[in-house]
């Protein structure tokens, strides 16, 4: 959970481990329109305690059920523009499938289950809750 | 009477219009609480669309409300 | 194609376009050990031109198959001590489920079809070129 | 006769023991100029689990040669 830009670069050097052969990341990051709105920028909130067990909790889950050496997992709060990073996710593994299955479950979750909401500021000058994900 | 602590987000903050409030009240369960504050507040979020945490943690709907809890009812979520 | 270090984060940024979501990278690191060995560092050969044009066709065809913006990787040639990045590749797509999938196509055919051979040179003293691929 | 420009890699580079070499050939295609140079080099990896390429493309073994023909023998690859 961070409330500024974080250095991508510090994050990944720390799951660069002799074992590991393969690396696979995933980012979000926040899109000029949505739903065929313009979108100016998302405004990230959390309910911090809450969504920092669970965001624990899922990166335990997928290192009990993929064969990967670590993972790391970092959520902005508050006001986004548009290009920024909004969620980055890093996996270290000896081998591709376990570092790409590993990432895609730990995205996922975090989508499903930790308490973050995105309100969208439209270039139109309205705000929205996005409610529901797309589940693509 | 439980005292009880109340954080809103997302839509619930919006229709509450406060992020945090300390309620009075003769619910003796989240699920009772919701319907409480619904008519309080006007939330039109369904409960089956939602989860509930006590205290911090997940819990179910029907979990006994103590004096003090901080409870957050949870608007479905869009992080990432 | 690169015979030295390439600064990722340039390759990166040419890929973040504004209709842009979800961003998906995979590396392939030098690993410590294969097959119980422990490796001391990897040389990488290619047949040049082949290997351009063949990388080239598989971004075409990952451009084809999944609604992704933008897609680059990177090779490097020549020889790569433990730890080091040997191969790149991001995907920029709106949603994470092209994603990942072209993510993992790319990573998939350049390991199948572009004419570039390791050589692991072992602790031991020993070097052996790599026969097959584990399919992982 | 044609002259063939040949490269090698990997295996086939530690066998031929040179990177690259030019041959007179009476070889008419990629798959006979093979077994031409497995009884000159001792290439002992099967052209089943090899591809050619004529002109830095892929082709077919039983593409015809011209004279002036750059060849390479691709033995299984390991990128990545």
């Amino acid at each position: 959970m961070a409330d500024a830009p974080v250095a991508i670069g510090v994050l990944q050097r720390e799951l660069l481990l002799p074992q590991a052969g393969g690396f696979c990341s995933f980012e979000g990051w926040v899109r000029q329109t949505n739903d065929g709105r313009a979108v100016s920028g998302i405004d990230y909130k959390a309910f911090r305690p809450l969504a920092l067990t669970e965001g624990q909790a899922i990166l335990e889950e997928a290192t009990a059920r993929f064969a990967i050496c670590a993972a790391t997992a970092m959520h902005r709060i508050g006001y986004l523009a548009v290009g920024e990073t909004a969620v980055w996710i890093g996996v270290a593994a000896p081998h591709r499938d376990a570092a790409f299955g590993a990432c895609r479950f730990i995205i996922d979750e975090i989508k499903r289950r930790v308490p973050i909401w995105k309100q969208e500021h439209y270039e139109a000058g309205e705000t929205g809750w996005v409610a529901c994900h797309d589940v693509r | 009477m439980r005292r009880i602590e109340l954080e809103y987000f997302a839509q619930l903050h919006d229709a509450a219009g406060c992020a945090a409030e300390r309620r009075e009240t003769e619910a003796d369960t989240a699920a009772a609480l919701y319907d409480e504050l619904c008519a309080i507040h006007g939330f039109s979020l369904s409960p089956a669309c939602m989860r509930v945490a006590v205290n911090a943690a997940f819990c179910p709907w029907d979990q006994p409300l103590r004096d003090g809890d901080h409870v957050v009812f949870i608007p479905p979520v869009s992080g990432g």
